[in-house]
């Protein structure tokens, strides 16, 4: 098992935005998590990367650590975890090849570098064509890649994805989950969350429902694909 | 502690509080001196015993006994009492107009701070400086709390009302070498103070346009530069206008802004911005302030709302500035500077942003502070931002924040908590 | 003519000192997107730093154990006193802004002023109201150049202040450092998706910041050597007029800022009476920003602040 | 509860019956000082506050101050000024109405002691400023006296004396703009050298803001003014960095400076840019004979510095408040009458011998004194050059 995540729980100020969830993830999974916006799909990517505070009780290990003694850097550095967060948030002033460095902040391993750079470049040539523009330039596929990119190269345990298909024409939409693939074929698993459940589910193997702040329903895509409940809120049918 | 301290007093309505300290200050009058002369000081301690507690440890016990029997104990013992009858005729008044009670309470809350600050006049003029700085921590909350811009241009404003008010009321009512003859009979002179005030208001917020037009352009922090340069230029004119006398200062100001007028315009000052600011401009203030995108999409004029509300802030700061120059009888630009930027903004952030209570409660403490520790000489410039930094720090928007005054709650009766379930 | 050039070197250095304090303020004004009112107190306390590390080795030199030559007094004085005051400044940013992070932007700032206060009077009561006299480190010589009179002091503050502009400019630009605080300047909430330390990057802001104001506090100390411990108010506002003036997020517009505020200043007092120097320097100020709102050289930031 | 509570007052009530009352101390003298202790000119603080309190060490040493054939006790209340207008008002009222002070030493600076002597005309309370040249602290005020000669004298005496010096005929100013003292005596010199030597004599008239460390653009206009001579009536702490980049400047005139340059600091912060300069003050320490010579030995004794004008003044003026202390005859006990009689004493005294000189007051609050020319000398004293009288 490579994350497990048990009994989370979130607040802001006084809001419950996730009320106890639990969800594991195995080494070369793809997992999903779907839910209607606010269901608390962002908040569970961002307490996994520490950003958020979670409340006593919660429990989280990564590859058996414990995952609430890491700061957020050290998530990413020490444990491999990179997160590509809702909107790319990619750094606009910077160029390509920039915000490829800067995600290599922490490591040490020059070689290791090198080739991961080789690789991204290999994965989505276009990023190497614009390595010199800066960021901010780029088109909203670009800037996906980018960001996917920016996240091969700092961590790669596992990816934490958070609505990678915003904002994506279906076409460019299907060619960065293909290049996701690629890189889960490689040993990276990947945890997705989406509000486009269809999509979500042809790409995961396994997938969870969070509504509410919490979790309603799990399993496989197939079954999840075919439950009718999922059918009803989430396949528009 | 809560069930000792707390419990007693939940009941006690407004007005019965209001009575208790009431009584315990006309308790102070009448017997403060011989108490404190029986409990060794010298004299009717002033600032609630501490001054003399810092100057001589010997009296610490002493002045706390004073401060327990003249204050605590009379308005512990009264409200106690007081709770049925005051409720009930706090019951009695709400019914009424708005207006009488307001003035009932208002009334008993000046009898209050009159018979207190009678005892000497330091009391008197600490006073009248704390009420000014109430004004001005409230005006400036406007813009730094509520429009959550930063500002620092309140001083300006201040000067510009100050001068102005000081020029029509030395230019009329005094023989001055530069304006003069009189040119006014006195009697005419308490009349017109509030014209001079109000005008010097107006002066002040035609300043600000100077500031709020090319700072609201844009978004961002330039606001806060564009406040400060006009600060530096208010300071710069005044001490080249050689007919307020420049840096020498201007002084001979008719003796008009007694506790009384300080006390009136203050409260309407703060009426008058609790109601802005419960107002829907205020509300779209608040929008603009968290999310000037979407509040611009919500129709709210934001730019425009911005301006009224600059303005609206300046005016005040200007009348303010009016009221601290006949306080003082003098002023000079030095006065309106740096340094009384950072007091005002400190007065703002201590009391807690985006709220009534909160600019009330910081300017008032910080200017009883300010006071009480003089006789720390040099430490007590340390103390002051110690404390702040450690209110920031444990509660970062302040002590009081995010609490506009709602008048006809606060002066309801306070119910049995069982009638309220 | 002779006037003119005249007054192009006294601006020149004039301008140099409110570049290097702008260029400090302008750090964590960028970075971490917070006014720094304590700036103005850590290039004071970075003043009386080389005050003391000066007197230091001008006794060590005079005691014959090291022979030191003038000038490299003057260098290890300014290095000795960067690294000094960069602990000061990293400080101030644990003590009076690290646990105001997720606070509004201003309470962080009144914990600044705060901060700078209590550094004016902690002087006040460590060293007493006795103003201090900065040693000459380097004989002061002034040629005169067909009329217009320059010293080598004059030279070498306008040359010290650029290089480290120009140092810093490379930092920002080239290390990885740098890299993460631009990117810090442009969307705080991200970085540490990167594996980048928030908190190591905020302290090592206020550490470059703080030692760059030690530097004008040199500098300061050589041109102007009377020190006070209220001296560095004014320059902190100044500095934050020029920094935000320069833009977020660019070292070279707040250097560029910093030279407009001080040639300002000198040229409107050859042009106009003096007495209406600030009058006039301001409203030029305020009517650049009428025209030109959004700085000089700000870069591009994310206004979102959070995930 | 009720009860409770009604037991405690009555017991409260008993204790207080039994205090014994009567502790009321016996009369003290008491007199306040307002001093600016924080703030801009904090060494200002630090010299009043020096001087009153070794005038009260010889009062303590002689067991009080012996009015009327009576030792009677003396306290001082000092109080910080911070500087400010607003906070010296406060403090007169303060010491005024709270601890009921007999006379107010202080405070320095006239931005001060402008407003604070408004407090203390009103309340009748007599005011002695050491240090505040400027006319309008006592003007039109019964109640408020100074130590020192006025800017309307001073302005004159330093015209004159350039005049008869170095036989020049262009002059030109520096001063703060922002600040009354150097502001008023600039008015002053202006007025007078233009009496002397006609309009338009005093060649650049250059001003710049409190704080301001860097003079090059003022001193550029001055230096291509053709001036003779350059008169700055600055603090100590601009003295130094005037002089200096004046010189670098290329300027080799002379410098010529106001009472406000007497402080030891002067030449520590200025060093030999400074050697040879001329001002106008109250005393000159270098070569100071009898009382001022002990005073100075004696507080440089203690304090480590040669105290500047300040400090002198302060002395005198504590000098003055005892004296005219003394000369009450006695004191009442109602503390107003004392209060006037301490006023009328007080405008009274005539040919006081003050360690800055003889003061005689003629009713009013100013005394008729003489300024000092002293020159800086080039061990960096302050020697004495010659006197003007009014």
């Amino acid at each position: 098992m490579l994350l497990s995540v048990d009994n989370l729980r979130v607040s802001y100020e006084k809001i419950k935005a996730l009320h106890g969830i639990s969800f594991r993830i195995d080494e070369g999974e793809i997992v999903c998590i779907i839910g209607a916006n606010g269901a608390g799909k962002s908040t569970t990517l961002r307490a996994i990367s520490r950003l958020v505070p979670v409340e006593a009780g919660t429990n989280m290990t990564f590859m058996g650590r414990d995952l609430l003694q890491y700061p957020p850097d050290k998530v990413v550095s020490k444990l491999g975890i990179s997160h590509v967060p809702e909107g790319r948030r990619l750094f606009d002033n910077l160029t390509v090849m920039e915000n490829l460095r800067l995600a290599t902040f922490a490591r040490r391993d020059g070689k290791g570098i090198a080739n991961d750079r080789d690789r991204v470049f290999s994965i989505f040539p276009r990023l190497s064509e614009r390595q010199h523009q800066k960021a901010g330039t780029l088109s909203g596929g670009e800037q996906q890649m980018l960001a996917v990119g920016r996240a091969f190269m700092s961590g790669r345990k596992i990816m934490l994805l958070d609505e990678p298909s915003m904002g994506l024409a279906p076409l460019l939409m299907m060619s960065v989950f293909d290049s996701l693939k690629e890189i889960n074929r490689e040993g990276t698993s990947i945890l997705v969350v989406e509000q486009n459940a269809r999509m979500a589910l042809q790409f995961a193997g396994r997938g969870y429902v969070l509504e509410n702040g919490r979790v309603v329903l799990e399993g496989r895509s197939e079954q999840l694909l075919a439950n009718p409940r999922v059918k009803k809120a989430y396949l528009g049918g | 502690m809560r069930r000792y301290f707390r419990t007693p007093f939940s009941r006690v309505p407004l007005l019965g509080w209001l009575a208790g300290i009431l009584i315990a200050v006309a308790l102070e009058r009448l017997a403060g001196a011989p108490l404190a002369l029986a409990l060794g000081l010298t004299k009717v301690p002033v600032l609630f015993g501490f001054v003399i507690m810092l100057k001589k440890p010997a009296l610490i016990p002493s002045a706390v006994l004073y401060v327990l029997l003249i204050y605590a104990a009379p308005t512990a013992v009264v409200t106690r009492l007081s709770i049925s009858p005051a409720n009930r005729l706090a019951a009695w008044l709400v019914r009424l107009p708005m207006a009488i009670p307001v003035a009932v309470h208002l009334g008993l809350l000046y009898a209050a701070l009159h018979i207190w600050a009678e005892i000497s006049d330091y009391r008197v003029l600490v006073l009248k400086l704390t009420l000014i700085a109430v004004m001005v921590t409230l005006s400036l909350n406007v813009i730094n709390g509520y429009m959550g811009e930063f500002s620092c241009s309140h001083p300006g404003f201040m000067a510009i009302g100050a001068y102005f008010a000081s020029v029509f009321t030395v230019g009329l009512f005094v023989n001055d070498q530069f304006f003069g003859a009189v040119f006014l009979p006195q009697a005419l002179g308490p009349f017109l103070f509030p014209i001079a005030l109000i005008l010097g208001g107006f002066l002040a917020s035609f300043g600000a346009l100077a500031v709020a037009i090319p700072s609201f352009r844009t978004r961002g922090d330039y606001l806060a530069i564009i406040s400060l340069a006009f600060l530096f230029i208010v300071k710069s004119l005044i001490e080249n206008l050689e007919f307020v006398r420049g840096p020498r200062g201007l002084s001979g100001q008719p003796d008009w802004a007694t506790l009384p007028t300080v006390f009136l315009w203050t409260v309407l000052c703060v009426w008058s911005i609790n109601n802005f600011v419960r107002s829907t401009v205020g509300k779209a203030l608040n929008a603009v302030r968290d999310n000037e995108m979407a509040a611009g999409a919500m129709t709210v004029d934001t730019r425009r709302t911005k301006i009224v509300a600059f303005l609206f802030a300046a005016f005040w700061a200007g009348v303010a500035g009016g009221l601290f120059a006949h306080v003082l009888r003098y002023v000079n630009p030095s006065t309106f500077g740096i340094q009384k930027l950072a007091e005002v903004l400190a007065m703002v952030y201590f009391g807690g942003l985006n709220s009534v209570y909160g600019s009330i409660v910081g300017a008032v403490s910080i200017s009883l502070l300010g006071e009480a520790l003089r006789p720390l000489e040099i430490f007590k410039w340390i103390i002051i931002p110690l404390l702040l930094i450690l209110v920031m720090i444990y509660r970062p928007t302040g002590l009081i924040a995010f609490k506009d005054l709602d008048v006809t709650a606060l002066l309801q009766p306070k119910r049995k908590p069982e009638e309220e379930a | 003519m002779v006037i003119f050039l005249q007054n192009l070197v006294n601006a020149l250095q004039w301008g140099s000192f409110y570049a290097l304090i702008a260029l400090g303020y302008s750090m964590v004004y960028s970075i971490l997107m917070l006014f720094n009112f304590a700036h103005g107190d850590i290039f004071m306390v970075g003043s009386y730093i080389g005050f003391g590390v000066s007197m230091g080795l001008i006794a060590l030199a005079s005691s014959g154990l090291v022979a030191m030559p003038n000038w490299l007094i003057l260098v290890l004085t300014i290095l000795f006193s960067m690294f000094l005051t960069s602990f000061v400044g990293m400080i101030v940013e644990r003590v009076g802004y690290r646990p105001l992070r997720d606070a509004p932007r201003a309470s962080a700032a009144i914990t600044g002023l705060m901060i700078g206060i209590i550094l004016e009077t902690g002087n006040l009561a460590l060293l007493g109201a006795r103003r201090v006299s900065f040693p000459s480190l380097i004989e002061t010589t002034t040629y005169d150049v067909s009329g217009v009179f320059v010293t080598n002091k004059k030279i070498m503050i306008v040359v010290v202040s650029l290089l480290l502009a120009f140092a810093l400019h490379q930092f920002v630009r080239r290390t990885r450092w740098g890299m993460a605080m631009r990117a810090m300047a442009f969307d705080f909430a991200v970085v540490p998706l990167m594996g980048v330390p928030v908190n190591t990057m905020a302290a090592l802001t206020f550490a470059i910041g703080s030692a760059l104001a030690a530097a004008a506090g040199i500098l300061f100390g050589v041109a102007y050597p009377v020190l006070d411990p209220y001296m560095g108010i004014l320059f902190g506002w100044k500095a934050f007029v020029a920094a935000i003036l320069g833009g977020r997020g660019s070292v070279m517009g707040a250097t560029l800022a910093g030279f407009l505020l001080g040639f300002t200043e000198i040229f409107v007092a050859m042009i106009f009476p003096s007495t209406l120097r600030d009058l006039i320097a301001y409203s030029i100020i305020l009517l650049i920003l009428t025209v030109r709102p959004h700085g000089f050289f700000g870069e591009p930031y994310s206004a979102r602040l959070r995930l | 509860m009720r009860t409770r509570s009604l037991v405690g007052v009555f017991v409260l009530a008993g204790f207080l019956a039994f205090v014994p009352s009567g502790w009321v101390q016996a009369q003290t003298i008491k007199i306040g000082i307002n001093a600016p202790l924080t703030g801009d000119i904090p060494k200002v603080g630090e010299g009043t506050k020096f001087a009153a309190q070794m005038w009260l060490e010889d009062v303590k040493a002689a067991g009080g101050l012996t009015v009327g054939g009576k030792k009677v006790p003396v306290e001082l209340v000092i109080e910080d000024n911070e500087s400010k207008a607003e906070s010296a008002v406060k403090a007169a009222t303060k010491m005024i109405t709270e601890d009921e002070v007999l006379v107010m030493v202080g405070p320095q600076a006239s931005k001060q002691a402008i407003p604070a002597g408004g407090i203390a005309n009103n309340y009748k309370t007599p005011m002695v400023t050491p240090w505040s040249t400027n006319p309008d602290a006592t003007k039109d005020r019964p109640y408020v006296f100074r130590a020192c000669f006025l800017d309307p004298f001073q302005g004159p005496v330093l015209a004159n004396f350039i005049t008869e010096q170095f036989k020049f005929a262009k002059a030109a100013v520096l001063y703060d703009v922002a600040s009354d003292y150097p502001k008023g005596l600039a008015e002053f010199f202006k007025m007078a050298w233009e009496r002397l030597h006609g309009p338009g004599s005093v060649v650049a008239y250059e001003s710049f803001t409190t704080k301001d460390t860097d003079f090059s653009s003022q001193l550029t206009k001055i230096k291509n003014s053709g001036a003779q001579v350059l008169f700055t009536p600055q603090y100590y702490n601009e003295v130094a960095l005037i002089v200096q980049q004046a010189h670098q400047l290329g300027w080799k005139n002379p410098i010529v400076g106001s009472d406000s340059w007497g402080s030891a600091e002067t030449v520590s912060l200025c060093g030999k840019d400074c050697y040879g300069l001329f001002f106008s003050t109250h005393y000159a320490a270098a070569g100071a004979t009898g009382a001022t010579k002990e005073f100075i030995i004696r507080y440089q004794r203690k304090h480590g510095y040669v105290p500047d004008d300040v400090a002198a003044l302060t002395w005198d003026a504590m000098g003055l408040v005892q004296k005219a202390i003394q000369d009450t005859g006695g004191l009442t006990g109602d503390l107003k009458k004392d209060r006037d009689n301490v006023r009328s004493a007080l405008s009274q005294i005539k040919n006081f011998k003050g360690i800055t000189g003889d003061m005689t007051f003629s009713g009013g609050g100013d005394p008729s004194k003489c300024a000092v020319i002293v020159q800086i000398s080039d061990k960096g004293e302050f020697e004495f050059y010659k006197s003007a009288c009014p």
